[in-house]
């Protein structure tokens, strides 16, 4: 288990160095001087040379690398070109929102889709199973804004008892904030729901084909205590494989759905920070989020460990 | 299912989710108003960035400069109280108002004057608007209330430049944080900023002038337009200055609980062309274009309607505006005869970039049909602000695109050659130079007469049309701006009526 | 081959899923391939007085905020969709494959280089990532392709790979290799026809995925481009619309919704019916 | 006594090819303590006439004819009354040790979940139940402690526990289907051993599931030698063993190799017995075996052999029960 983390850990932080240097060429070759754009259309020459001195641009690339890198160790991640804060503080506030909503949708999707996958497995081949499967197939195949969009127009628009977008903010109250998350939440989380229902319905039905089931049926345990007691805990290696997974797309569907919803989360900050050049935003949460998705791949890998037994690399008696 | 059994069921679900369901608004009393933005100002230090979106938010309402804009586009006294002009217009003595004090209690006094002016002119100043102060040869303070300028040549709008976002007074010691905690001498105070939601001023109760009537503003930024519609609906909104959604004006309009005014801007949409390039350098190609943009479908198409048509590149409401509309009317014939003339029969390609905002989003889809029916076959390029200042603005690599331009009184920017129009007419410069030596009113409109017929002449660009401002608000809010002489959201005289 | 061809056909005839998925897939290839020759009315043109209009006879699916006919933008819009899927998928096969192949084939080293560079790929959300892309070279359907194409080769690399590590086990490679043929040899005579399946089944699933892919995009603005219709910018812009023209969303989302769930389903038949092991249990 | 009464039992299964007969019509019974075998080449019915015993054929096969266990017929019993009578009054060893355990599971947890099922034992009782029998398998907990996983088991440990599991409830019949086969030979003595000792000493039935006769020989007293979903021949092990009538029997016989290894078992038996067993749907009309037999006549081939009783002890499904000539 050791040596299994120590390599884990090993391939996590070259991976991440080699992320910081292709971010760092890539904005490098992004066309668009932040002063400009800062500064608009009417700034002169050497005001906007003022402004790149006064951001630090001016220095040498190899430079400016290595004391991002080393920043990036430190913790320091900087000032932000245009709001003129800290990037970590940028970043936090708009944790607040993306986490909640991200935690809530995976908890949604969770809580949907295992119990539909597990009523789809027990009644194989029944119109129950059908039913789940076309939920599933439907879900899978609607792009998560236009749900989102359809939502909105049910919703806020029809019925008008739902936000169609913005965020309340946390002193308005835990109320307000589900409020406004909820349309997300849902929209991000359903088409979620349908893939893992269907992995988990079909990776049970794998599992129920095991010999080991037979014998526990042998033992006289009922169906229930079958699925439940044996199936379901070998069954959820592929399902936490896909959740893991999904969570990366999960990143990319908040940034969609922050758009659609106005949150104010990374999702609308990285977009925003694209497009007005707020380069030291987006190399630090391109990295952040990069590092988010392959710690959430270490932890799926621990994961595994905790499911499976047979991974944790045991020694024989 | 009924839609109202619908509607109970839907309720019940979202009552046992513990969310209560309430318009805030209700709640919000009348001492407090949430205005609806749509961009986010990047920071809030009007006197080190460009966007608009600063001084729509702390213009008269945080910081104050020497003079001020009103709503009518007059020069008004702010943080002078009065002034007095040399006989060569070249020295301005402004007297300060007495008892002012800054936001953290500092007060102030010339030396604050001094600070701001030679900082934003300074070598190392990252003023946007530094050509504002250019004329500047010397500020000096004569005593703690008086201040005394002295410009290097004339300038007739010298009192009106001092009155801009970009000129407003800071206090030295707090400059360096007005990007995130903006200290100035206006009605209202800093109170805090959620990025990327909201920002919240509070009545500054040590106000030298006539007090803020609201306790509170918020301003709540909403950027996407379907989402306003809901906000404001929801009363989540109180006003909105400038609505993103021209298309939904009309739902407003027909409902009660709402005012909707169309408002005037200095922003001159334009068709901008690359006057150095390829076809675009011949005028009958340009005049061309100029008969074959159809302004009444372009507005409505892309405003809904709403916006005034332009001839040239000054704003209608001006009185020194010409109307030239009519000396390129509609004419798709005309346009194809033309283009054949030019030497191009059969059309050519061509390119136009279009920034973000839906005005041009949408104008350029409209423009690039127009233009298809002479012939001219334009590949659509949308760019982010950013790729628009690089390529276009600062590079001057593209054909056509479409931009508001939203300075007032900035028809001079004809006169600068190397602008990116590449519009360099000596004609053109000499009536600028003029123009910057006069001083009596009747004189100068006569030179922005000629000025505006003289571009429009040339089609330096495709005139399109005056971007309006599309005004919402809760018929119970009074006192907000119909128009906008220059951007900004003055909160100072609104109020609840009963 | 074509025996192949007929008689997976036949299997695949009674298989619901294939049935029902082609059906739907064909469909969209047939109304995308329609578009080069006829479409109800052109969809250049601005006809700003008949803009919005509610559907009825002369606009089967009423007109858009420019005038323009619905159906003849989703028509266009259908093409659009094959278009960059396709290349797409040709990206990520052309790519992927050759990657895959030669981690197999090789193992050591290279093997280790492609599969880090896979990780590495995957640990960037694409979405980001086609963000970036088109932030440098600016937003348009040629460059949306290329970021979905990029995401397309660690897929391919992977299930190649994969496909492949399992076929060299087999006794047919061990033969081969005896016989004294080369790794590029084997993998190309020998692995690649025995992967194709699997590769055919992955591609209709990286289609329908790419499709999803490029209407986010499109709806992101940084698709496909005026006056070229696409699904999801017909969704983008109707998103300002929708508070008075609910009908705008519901089309062009309902054509990608059918579009993926028939090409879904088309890739859960054909799977089934070219690897008969899972013929019985589904 | 009577303990286990099988009449007229048919099992059909839904195969690719539509359903299939796959037992047509068997009768046995065996009395308490009896040690039946069953034998028969892979695909003949051994297996699933023990998992229909169980109950535990796939929920959509068909089945007629009784099962008569004691008083009850297991057929007719729902879902909740079949619970309560497997893994208590029977246990089941299967083929595969390797898979047949939950790697998920510590091995103490598995062996007391029938003991949790079945018998009202709290829980320091159960814990002592659970260490007496793996010290009875061999397992003793000193070694091999409860809170290991399967994976940390050799195979024939894990058959072990495997037996553990199947006799915790103390059974009326043990039924172990083809318990060596996946093992090593030197492991294999030791666990048909093992499973032969806690039969007698324990006075439960046992039905052996083997293809091997060497297995047979060992284990029972009686024996029933079954193919294409039939009993071709039954009777007393020794009997059958001594007298073997059925073509069939005989063939098997003839692959158990006197020396060597498992391999070249494997290929004698396929030269002794010719052509392979028929697959389901195209089963011959008349006896099974008559494609494969070498004294095959016409009316082999028309009708279906009835029994023919040789003695008290010993039956066989033939019209042309083999002579001494014949296995020369």
């Amino acid at each position: 288990m050791r040596i299994f983390l120590a390599k884990r850990v090993f391939t996590l932080v070259l991976t991440l160095l080699v992320a910081t240097l292709v971010v760092f060429v890539v904005l490098e070759i992004l066309p668009g001087d932040p002063a400009a754009v800062m500064l608009g259309i009417n700034a002169e020459a050497d005001t906007l040379n003022a402004l790149r001195e006064e951001l630090g641009l001016n220095r040498p690339v190899l430079i400016r690398y290595i004391d991002w890198v080393s920043d990036l160790f430190t913790g320091d991640l900087g000032i932000s070109y245009t709001y003129d804060v800290p990037v970590s503080e940028l970043i936090l506030s708009r944790i607040t929102v993306s986490f909640p909503l991200a935690l809530l949708a995976i908890t949604l999707s969770t809580l949907i889709a295992i119990p539909l996958g597990i009523i789809a497995a027990s009644n194989h081949n029944k119109p129950m199973d059908f039913l789940v499967m076309s939920f599933s197939q439907i879900g899978i195949a609607i792009p998560n804004f236009w749900f989102a969009m359809l939502l909105t127009i049910l919703f806020s628009v029809t019925l008008r008892i739902l936000p169609a977008g913005g965020f309340a903010g946390w002193d308005a109250g835990i109320g307000p904030v589900l409020k406004s998350l909820l349309l997300p939440t849902i929209a991000l989380a359903l088409p979620q729901s349908a893939i893992l229902a269907r992995v988990t319905r079909s990776a049970l039905l794998e599992v129920l084909k095991e010999d080991f089931i037979r014998t526990a049926r042998a033992k006289g345990v009922n169906n229930q205590g079958t699925l439940w007691k044996h199936a379901l805990r070998n069954a959820l290696i592929p399902v936490v494989t896909i959740m893991g997974l999904q969570f990366s797309f999960l990143l990319a569907g908040t940034i969609i759905i922050e758009n659609v919803f106005y949150l104010p989360g990374i999702g609308r900050l990285i977009f925003q920070a694209i497009s007005q050049r707020d380069l030291i935003v987006v190399k630090n949460l391109v990295i952040l989020l990069a590092g988010a998705v392959i710690m959430i791949n270490f932890v799926v890998d621990v994961l595994y460990a905790v499911i499976d037994p047979r991974l944790r690399g045991d020694k024989d008696v | 299912m009924s839609r109202m059994r619908m509607k109970t069921i839907v309720t019940l679900i979202v009552l046992t989710l513990g969310i209560t369901i309430n318009a805030s608004s209700v709640m919000a009393g009348k001492s407090s108003l949430n205005l609806g933005m749509v961009l986010e100002p990047p920071h809030l230090d009007p006197t080190a960035g460009a966007a608009a979106a600063i001084d729509e938010v702390v213009y008269a309402n945080i910081f104050e400069g020497l003079t001020r804009i009103d709503k009518t586009g007059a020069v008004k006294p702010a943080l002078a109280s009065s002034w007095t002009v040399s006989e060569d217009k070249k020295t301005y003595t402004f007297t300060l108002r007495k008892g002012v004090k800054f936001h953290d209690g500092a007060s102030f006094e010339a030396g604050d004057v001094v600070f701001s002016l030679d900082r934003a002119r300074a070598k190392d100043s990252v003023n946007a608007q530094k050509a504002l102060f250019k004329p500047i040869e010397s500020v000096t303070s004569k005593d703690p209330n008086t201040v005394v300028v002295t410009l290097s040549q004339p300038t007739g709008s010298f009192l009106f430049n001092m009155g801009w976002g970009d000129a407003v007074i800071v206090d030295e010691k707090s400059a360096g944080k007005n990007k995130s905690h903006p200290v100035g001498t206006g009605p209202f105070k800093f109170s805090k900023w959620v990025k990327g939601d909201r920002i919240v001023m509070a009545r500054n109760e040590g106000y030298w002038g006539t007090a803020a009537k609201l306790k509170t503003a918020t301003i709540k930024i909403i950027p996407d337009p379907a989402a306003a519609v809901s906000a404001m609906m929801a009363g989540d909104i109180d006003a909105f200055a400038n609505f993103p959604a021209p298309e939904s004006l009309s739902q407003f309009k027909s409902d009660p609980r709402f005012k909707v005014v169309i408002g005037s801007t200095e922003g001159e949409t334009i068709l901008s062309t690359n006057n150095e390039r390829g076809p675009f350098k011949k005028l009958k190609v340009r005049q061309a274009i100029a008969h074959a943009l159809d302004r009444k479908a372009i507005i409505d198409g892309a405003m809904f309607g709403y916006g005034t048509p332009i001839g040239t590149h000054f704003a209608p409401h001006h009185p020194a505006y010409v109307d030239l509309i009519s000396t390129h009317p509609y004419d798709l014939d005309k346009a194809k005869k033309l283009l054949a003339e030019a030497g191009y029969p059969d059309g050519f390609k061509g390119v136009i970039k279009l920034p973000p905002p839906p005005y041009a989003r949408r104008g350029g889809e409209i423009v690039a049909s127009q233009l298809r029916k002479i012939g001219i076959e334009l590949e659509i390029i949308p760019v982010e602000w950013a790729q628009w200042l690089d390529q276009v603005f600062k590079k001057r690599d593209y054909d056509l695109t479409i931009v508001s331009h939203t300075e007032p009184m900035d028809i001079g920017i004809y006169a600068r050659k190397d602008y990116y129009f590449a519009y360099d007419s000596p004609e053109f410069q000499g009536l600028m130079q003029k123009l910057a030596a006069t001083v009596k009113t009747d004189a100068r409109y006569k030179i922005l007469g000629d000025a505006q017929r003289l571009i429009s002449k040339n089609c330096v660009n495709g005139f399109m049309f005056q971007l309006a401002k599309h005004g919402v608000w809760n018929k119970k809010v009074q006192g907000l701006w119909e128009n906008s002489p220059v951007q900004a959201n003055d909160l100072t005289q609104v109020y609840w009526a009963d | 081959m074509f025996r192949k061809l007929a008689e997976v056909f036949g299997h695949g005839l009674k298989n619901r899923s294939f049935v029902i998925g082609g059906i739907i897939s064909l469909l969209f290839f047939l109304v995308a391939f329609l578009s080069y020759f006829w479409t109800p009315y052109p969809v250049e043109d601005i006809n700003i007085a008949e803009r919005l209009l509610k559907p009825s006879t002369k606009y089967l699916l009423g007109t858009d905020h420019f005038g323009r006919d619905i159906l003849s933008m989703l028509i266009k819009g259908a093409r659009n969709s094959v278009i960059v899927a396709f290349v797409a998928i040709g990206i990520g096969l052309g790519c992927g494959v050759p990657l895959g192949l030669t981690a197999a084939a090789k193992k050591g080293w290279v093997n280790e280089l492609i599969m880090r560079f896979n990780d590495f790929t995957f640990a960037f959300p694409s979405l980001i990532s086609a963000i970036m892309i088109t932030a440098i070279l600016g937003p348009g359907s040629i460059n949306s392709i290329i970021a979905i194409g990029i995401f397309n080769i660690p897929v391919f690399a992977r299930v190649a790979r994969g496909a492949a590590l399992s076929i060299w086990k087999r006794e047919f490679i061990l033969a081969a290799r005896s016989a004294g043929k080369g790794q590029f040899k084997i993998s190309v005579e020998h692995i690649l026809p025995n992967i194709s399946s699997m590769l055919i089944v992955q591609a209709t699933i990286q289609f329908a995925l790419g499709i999803l892919a490029e209407a986010g995009l499109s709806y992101l603005g940084l698709g496909t481009q005026p006056p070229m219709p696409s699904w999801g910018k017909m969704l983008n812009e109707a998103h300002t619309f929708m508070h008075f023209a609910p009908q705008l969303a519901i089309y062009p989302g309902a054509a990608i919704a059918l579009t993926v769930m028939g090409l879904n389903l088309f890739g859960d038949g054909l799977r089934d019916v070219l690897d008969p092991k899972l013929r019985r249990s589904r | 006594m009577t303990l286990l009464q099988v009449k007229d039992l048919s099992v059909t299964l839904i195969t690719a090819q539509g359903p299939q007969e796959v037992i047509s019509n068997i009768n046995f019974s065996m009395d308490a303590g009896d040690k039946l075998g069953i034998v028969g080449e892979s695909g003949c019915g051994k297996s699933i006439s023990a998992l229909a015993m169980m109950s535990l054929l796939p929920p959509d096969s068909q089945t007629s004819g009784k099962i008569i266990l004691e008083d009850q017929d297991i057929l007719s019993l729902n879902s909740t009354q079949i619970c309560s009578i497997r893994g208590n009054r029977i246990g089941m060893i299967f083929q595969e040790p390797m898979t047949a355990l939950n790697p998920v599971k510590k091995i103490g947890a598995q062996v007391s979940e029938s003991i949790d099922l079945h018998m009202n034992l709290n829980r320091k009782q159960t814990l002592e139940r659970v260490t007496e029998l793996m010290d009875k398998v061999g397992l003793a907990v000193s070694r091999f402690p409860l809170n290991l996983y399967p994976h940390q088991l050799s195979g024939g440990q894990r058959q072990r526990v495997m037996i553990a599991m199947a006799i915790a409830c103390n059974p009326k019949i043990l039924i172990a289907d083809e318990p060596t086969t996946a093992l090593d030979v030197t492991v294999q003595e030791q666990i048909l051993d093992l499973i032969r000792d806690l039969a007698d000493s324990s006075g439960m039935a046992l039905i052996m599931i083997s293809h091997d006769l060497g297995v047979i020989a060992q284990t029972t007293q009686n024996v029933m030698v079954m193919y294409t979903g039939n009993i071709v021949e039954m009777g007393r092990t020794v009997d059958v063993f001594q007298n073997m009538l059925h073509p069939y029997t005989y063939g098997l016989f003839s692959a158990i190799p006197h020396a060597g290894s498992s391999a070249q078992k494997k290929r004698k038996r396929l030269s002794c017995i010719p052509g392979q067993v028929p697959e389901l749907h195209l089963r011959p009309q008349g006896c099974n075996f008559a494609d494969r037999c070498s004294k095959v006549s016409h009316k082999c081939k028309a009708i279906e052999p009835a029994a023919t009783k040789i003695s008290d002890q010993h039956q066989v499904w033939c019209y042309h029960p083999l002579t001494q000539e014949d296995k020369k």
